[in-house]
């Protein structure tokens, strides 16, 4: 169930993904050393833009990769086509968006 | 059971038999010249471009395109190949359009054969052939032929008939054209009548009555057995070719009988027998590299010569040539033995000649027209081109030329066709009760009858005959014949229902055998595929005569035709004075 | 069921690891994001929730997790390399080393975490 | 010769369309045997009734694929000694196809996808011009070649998940085909080749599953050529500047 212009979506988004992945993970190996607090977190992102577009380009990016790919699955697994496949695709772009907006901002902007 | 109110009847206007290389072309040319709106049809006994022998073409393709070679020369080899019987006119526009054909399958159809290193087309020698010639796609020619061809007429809008086997051409009443042709719907078991202003049939002829054979498996004669009940002659049914390297492995394994390629012989190939010694220098000059025929000959003598039960074939070895060598060289072959079970790069395998391609077929004029209007016949069911020895290369070279040119000839006949044909419902009643006389019969064993019939005609009308084993092949026929009469099909699921169509391709198979034998006892001569130990010599060539049968009422009749040398008499030429008798460089 | 015959080769493999483990990233994270936003509204649990990373069941939990996202981290490169540079036929080698790769980041992880 | 006593425990699938159960024979074992041979004892010495397909017995037709023990195969090819478990073998229809009785898939999804997949060639010239001049190691030709040798069996097709998930998806073996076509220099609109692939059940559906080339019995790699295509698209969605 994808085309070139989904396929192309989910290829350029995990492409963003990658280095932004490859940091957090970095990031949490360093941070983990001597437990994490709310505080130590929040003192390194509280206010930064480029925290707050490094988390934002990755919310962004997931929301789309993890949407046409839950799409995929659903339509191998389960079938669903049509209308319904559209809607839920969206929905689930739209959550993860949505979820992964309050974070970010939770963490950056707050 | 089935009663002749149960059948399906459909129109069409042009429908075509088979899908090898006569039936597509003939498809899409008929596409390409019938008017506008033509219903066009292909039906065909398995899948489409699935089924029959161009799809196994291994060697390749002939035609002349210059660098020094000629239609002339091309004309002149098929002539003296087929040792003067040709009917000069097809093999002239054999080898004539064959420079189109090809032109139309690389820039049209989309085939790629193997080039030289410039980019332009390469071409070998087969044996009997006086010129590099053969256009090929490795040694898997056929695949690329029917594959592109198979894709255009699957895009296009031609009715698909697959699994559909034709019983029986139904004429008009009066006889003077055909009106329809039946078919059982092989998927449910069921009848379906489709009456065409014009059919082609190309359903491939196919020897495969003999105990060892290389065609398909769906190639059961069908097609001549057809023709001959309606009354159509059939010429030089005598000639069988068969191909000297046939895989042998035993009676219970549809391996046995298919084709160890040419090209092992021509690079090196050695042919031992139980001994180990070299043999077919005994028999000829050119050792393993002489033609199929003589080659054939010189394994079928060797076998007779051995009375150890237990080792039947002769050897290809190919070891001496470097086992690494073989592998990369034959890779197709090396793993085809191999998956059989058989080391063809470092040890030897054994081999037997093999009923390969059949000569004979419907009397056709080069147009692809028959006796009775409305029906047209090209490839191997059509005799006349090939006479007594096709050439390698000239077969698919022969059913793609005619299948294009039967397409064109409908397609121009459609325009001055007046309505469809009513069939004759008597005839069309016949049919159907002799499709249907086994379901009536207690279930027998097809296979056994099977067997026998290949061991009858591989032993009295194989690769060396004479006068009485004909006769005797004859008589066993018959009595095969008698006891297929009497064994029947359980009726209770006709849904492909396999058993069912061995025993339809038995009654085909049995009722061409027969005619194969008289027709070899006929011609009391050698020539080409035909040999006959009793009358070893070739005969005068200028007094050259092929043999026709026809069926009349239960009678069937044989004669004798002059051969009309309509462009190159024996002993003559049309190659300009001075032209060297070969091209090829000796090996 | 799952290893039906025609499936029990190395790239197969690695296609349903790539699936299962995309599934239950997106499975998790909006787990994550949620947790995460609780800075916004009640950072006290939060901070209750860091707490728990001492404990070791979370400890797996997390390693498992972030082994989920280096699996299908690599498994992602592969096929981006296997899809848009010029191909190679070292697949399989590539889909060891990506589960290599994978064991060897969360491993670290785990053991900084200890 | 073999011990001729020797028997192998056969089960073959029975059934029109979905319905249908596994019914086990005893098949006399030979040294020379493949498995289209046991299904053809089968049916000329034990149960008539069954049906099956093969044409050439010599793997250049590809109609007798089958499911051997679970994995699709050519079966006139397939030398029974290779497959034999304890003894034992189960043969069914073709996977991912209609059945349309006992072992005779029907072949037509397949070779419609085929068509759909824009597998026809688009010709730059007719027969009245000159045969092209293709240098053989010309980079085109030598990719083309690669796929130039698929004889249409499905065995990639009954192999691929992604064919069983999607019914949509065009599968290994047409998406091959439109690559050796895109990769033909006679081939006119090269372009119209992506856009047949590229719509809702193209090539860029493919989870690179690989069974395709794993299991291709001419050793053919469609995995390879249908990345072959996702790479050509993407660089001309690229150039497209969509
Ligand atoms: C192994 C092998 C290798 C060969 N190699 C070469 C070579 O290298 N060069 C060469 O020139 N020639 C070669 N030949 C010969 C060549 O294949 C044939 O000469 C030629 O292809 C015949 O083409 P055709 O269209 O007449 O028949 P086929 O291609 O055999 O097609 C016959 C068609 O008719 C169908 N059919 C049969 N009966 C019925 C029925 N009752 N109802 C409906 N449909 C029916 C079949 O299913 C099939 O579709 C080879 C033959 C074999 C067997
Ligand atoms: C870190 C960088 C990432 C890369 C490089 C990456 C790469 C990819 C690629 C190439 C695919 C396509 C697989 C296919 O079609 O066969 C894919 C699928 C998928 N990804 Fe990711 N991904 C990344 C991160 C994520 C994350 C964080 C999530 C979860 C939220 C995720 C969820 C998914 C899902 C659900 C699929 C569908 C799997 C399938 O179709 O089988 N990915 N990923
Ligand atoms: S790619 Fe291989 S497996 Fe697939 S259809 Fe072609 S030959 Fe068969
Ligand atoms: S098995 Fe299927 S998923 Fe792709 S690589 Fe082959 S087509
Ligand atoms: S019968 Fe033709 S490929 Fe097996």
């Amino acid at each position: 169930m994808l085309n070139i212009g989904l396929y192309m979506a989910q290829r350029l988004s995990a492409m963003v993904m990658a280095p932004l992945v490859l940091g957090h993970i970095a990031v949490m190996i360093y941070a983990v050393q001597g437990g994490l607090s709310t505080a130590e977190i929040l003192d390194r992102t509280q206010g930064s833009v480029w925290w707050f577009l490094f988390y934002g380009s990755f919310v962004l990016a997931v929301a789309a990769h993890a949407a046409i790919g839950l799409r995929v699955i659903l339509h191998e697994m389960t079938g669903l086509r049509g209308r319904w496949l559209e809607v839920v695709t969206c929905g689930i772009g739209m959550l993860l968006l949505i979820m992964g907006g309050r974070a970010v901002l939770a963490v950056t902007f707050a | 059971m089935t009663s002749i109110r149960d059948i399906e009847r459909e129109d069409t206007d042009i429908l075509i038999l088979g899908s090898g290389g006569a039936g597509l072309f003939a498809a899409l040319h008929a596409q390409q010249t019938a008017p506008e709106g033509t219903r066009i049809t292909m039906a065909v006994k398995g899948l489409i471009g699935k089924c029959g022998c161009t799809r196994m073409v291994q060697g390749g393709y002939n035609v002349a395109l210059g660098g020094g070679d000629t239609v002339e020369r091309h004309f002149m080899d098929t002539i003296q190949g087929g040792k003067w019987l040709p009917n000069q006119d097809m093999a002239w526009r054999l080898c004539e359009q064959a420079v189109i054909r090809i032109r139309e399958l690389e820039n049209e159809i989309g085939c790629f054969f193997d080039r030289n290193p410039d980019g332009s087309l390469h071409q070998k020698a087969f044996a009997g052939q006086t010129a590099d010639r053969t256009v090929h796609k490795g040694d898997l020619t056929g695949i690329e032929i029917i594959s592109r061809l198979m894709e255009h007429v699957l895009a296009r809008p031609i009715r698909k008939l697959q699994e559909h086997r034709a019983i029986g051409l139904i004429p008009t009443r009066d006889g003077s054209a055909l009106a329809a042709v039946l078919f059982i719907d092989m998927r449910t078991g069921r009848f379906r009548l489709v009456r065409a202003k014009c059919v082609m049939m190309g359903t491939g002829g196919g020897p495969t009555m003999y105990k060892y054979h290389t065609p398909s498996g769906d190639k059961t004669m069908d097609g001549l057995a057809m023709a001959l009940r309606i009354g159509l002659p059939l010429r030089d049914m005598e000639m069988v070719q068969f191909h000297p390297t046939g895989l042998l492995a035993g009676d219970d394994t549809r391996m046995t009988g298919t084709v160890l390629e040419e090209g092992l012989r021509g690079a090196g190939g050695q042919l031992l027998n139980a001994r180990g010694d070299r043999f077919m220098f005994d028999y000829d000059r050119q050792g393993e590299r002489a033609t199929r025929d003589v080659v054939s000959r010189g394994i079928y003598a060797e076998m007779r010569k051995n009375n150890d039960p237990d080792q039947v074939g002769m050897f290809i070895s190919m070891s001496h040539l470097g086992p690494e060598n073989v592998r990369r060289k034959f890779a197709g072959m090396v793993k085809r033995c191999a998956d059989s079970g058989f080391d063809l790069a470092g040890g030897k395998v054994e081999v037997v000649p093999t009923a390969h391609y059949f000569m004979g077929g419907v009397v056709v004029d080069p147009d692809t027209r028959t006796a009775i209007e409305g029906l047209y016949v090209a490839g191997e069911d059509a005799g006349g081109a090939h006479g007594s020895n096709r050439l390698g290369g000239n077969g698919v070279a022969n059913s793609t030329v005619y299948g294009g040119i039967a397409g064109d000839v409908m397609g121009m006949d459609m325009r001055s066709m007046g309505a469809l044909r009513d069939p004759d419902e008597q005839v069309l009643a016949a049919e159907i009760e002799r499709a249907c006389h086994p379901l009536r019969r207690k279930p027998g064993h097809i296979q056994s009858l099977r067997h026998k019939l290949q061991e009858a005609m591989w032993e009295d009308v194989g690769v060396m005959r004479t006068g009485p084993g004909l006769q005797r092949g004859q008589r066993r026929v018959a009595e095969i014949r008698g006891e297929l009469m009497e064994t029947g099909v359980d009726p209770s699921n006709l849904a492909f229902n396999l058993t069912w169509h061995d025993w339809l391709n038995m009654a085909s198979l049995t009722e061409i055998s027969a005619v194969i034998a008289r027709a070899g006892e006929l011609r009391e001569n050698s020539r080409g595929a035909h040999y006959r130990e009793d009358f070893p010599e070739p005969g005068e060539m200028e007094t050259s005569y092929f043999t026709v049968a026809r069926q009349k009422g239960d009678e069937l009749e044989l004669e004798r035709e002059d051969v009309r040398f309509t462009i190159v008499r024996p002993g003559e030429t049309i190659l300009p004075e001075g032209e060297p008798e070969t091209l090829v460089a000796a090996q | 069921m799952m290893l039906k015959a025609h499936r029990n080769h190395p790239l197969w493999l690695a296609y349903m690891l790539h699936r299962l483990s995309g599934l239950a990233l997106a499975l998790f994270l909006p787990v994550h994001f949620h947790v995460l936003s609780l800075a916004l509204t009640r950072p006290e649990s939060l901070d209750r929730f860091l707490g728990l990373a001492d404990n070791p069941a979370v400890k797996l939990a997390e390693f498992g997790l972030v082994f989920l996202l280096a699996v299908h981290f690599f498994g992602g490169l592969r096929l981006l390399a296997l899809e848009f540079l010029p191909w190679s036929a070292r697949q399989k080698t590539l889909a060891a080393a990506s589960i290599a790769g994978a064991f060897l980041i969360s491993g670290t992880f785990l053991l900084q975490a200890v | 010769m073999s011990d001729r006593s020797k028997l192998l425990e056969v089960s073959v699938w029975r059934g029109m369309g979905d319905e249908g159960a596994y019914e086990t024979f005893q098949v006399p074992a030979r040294d020379n045997q493949t498995v289209l041979d046991v299904v053809s004892w089968i049916q000329q010495s034990a149960d008539p009734s069954l049906t099956y397909r093969y044409a050439c017995r010599v793997g250049m037709c590809g109609s007798c694929a089958m499911m051997v023990n679970g994995v699709p195969r050519w079966t006139c090819r397939t030398h029974v000694k290779r497959v034999l478990r304890d003894g034992a073998l189960q043969i069914g229809p073709l996977r991912n196809l209609p059945v349309i009785k006992d072992l005779a898939a029907d072949m037509d999804p397949f070779f419609d996808k085929w068509i759909r997949a824009g597998g026809v060639h688009r010709p730059s010239r007719s027969r009245d011009d000159p045969i092209q001049q293709v240098p053989p190691d010309d980079p085109g030709r030598v990719e083309a070649n690669k796929g130039i040798e698929c004889i249409n069996c499905s065995v990639c097709y009954a192999a691929c998940d992604t064919v069983a998930g999607n019914p949509d998806y065009l599968g290994p073996a047409a998406l091959q085909r439109a690559w050796t076509l895109y990769n033909d220099a006679k081939v006119e609109d090269r372009q119209a080749v992506l856009d047949s692939v590229s719509g809702a059940g193209g090539c860029h559906n493919c989870h690179s599953q690989g069974s395709c080339t794993r299991f291709c019995p001419n050793e053919l790699d469609p995995l390879s050529a249908i990345a072959g295509l996702k790479r050509a698209s993407a660089r001309s969605f690229f150039r497209r500047g969509e």
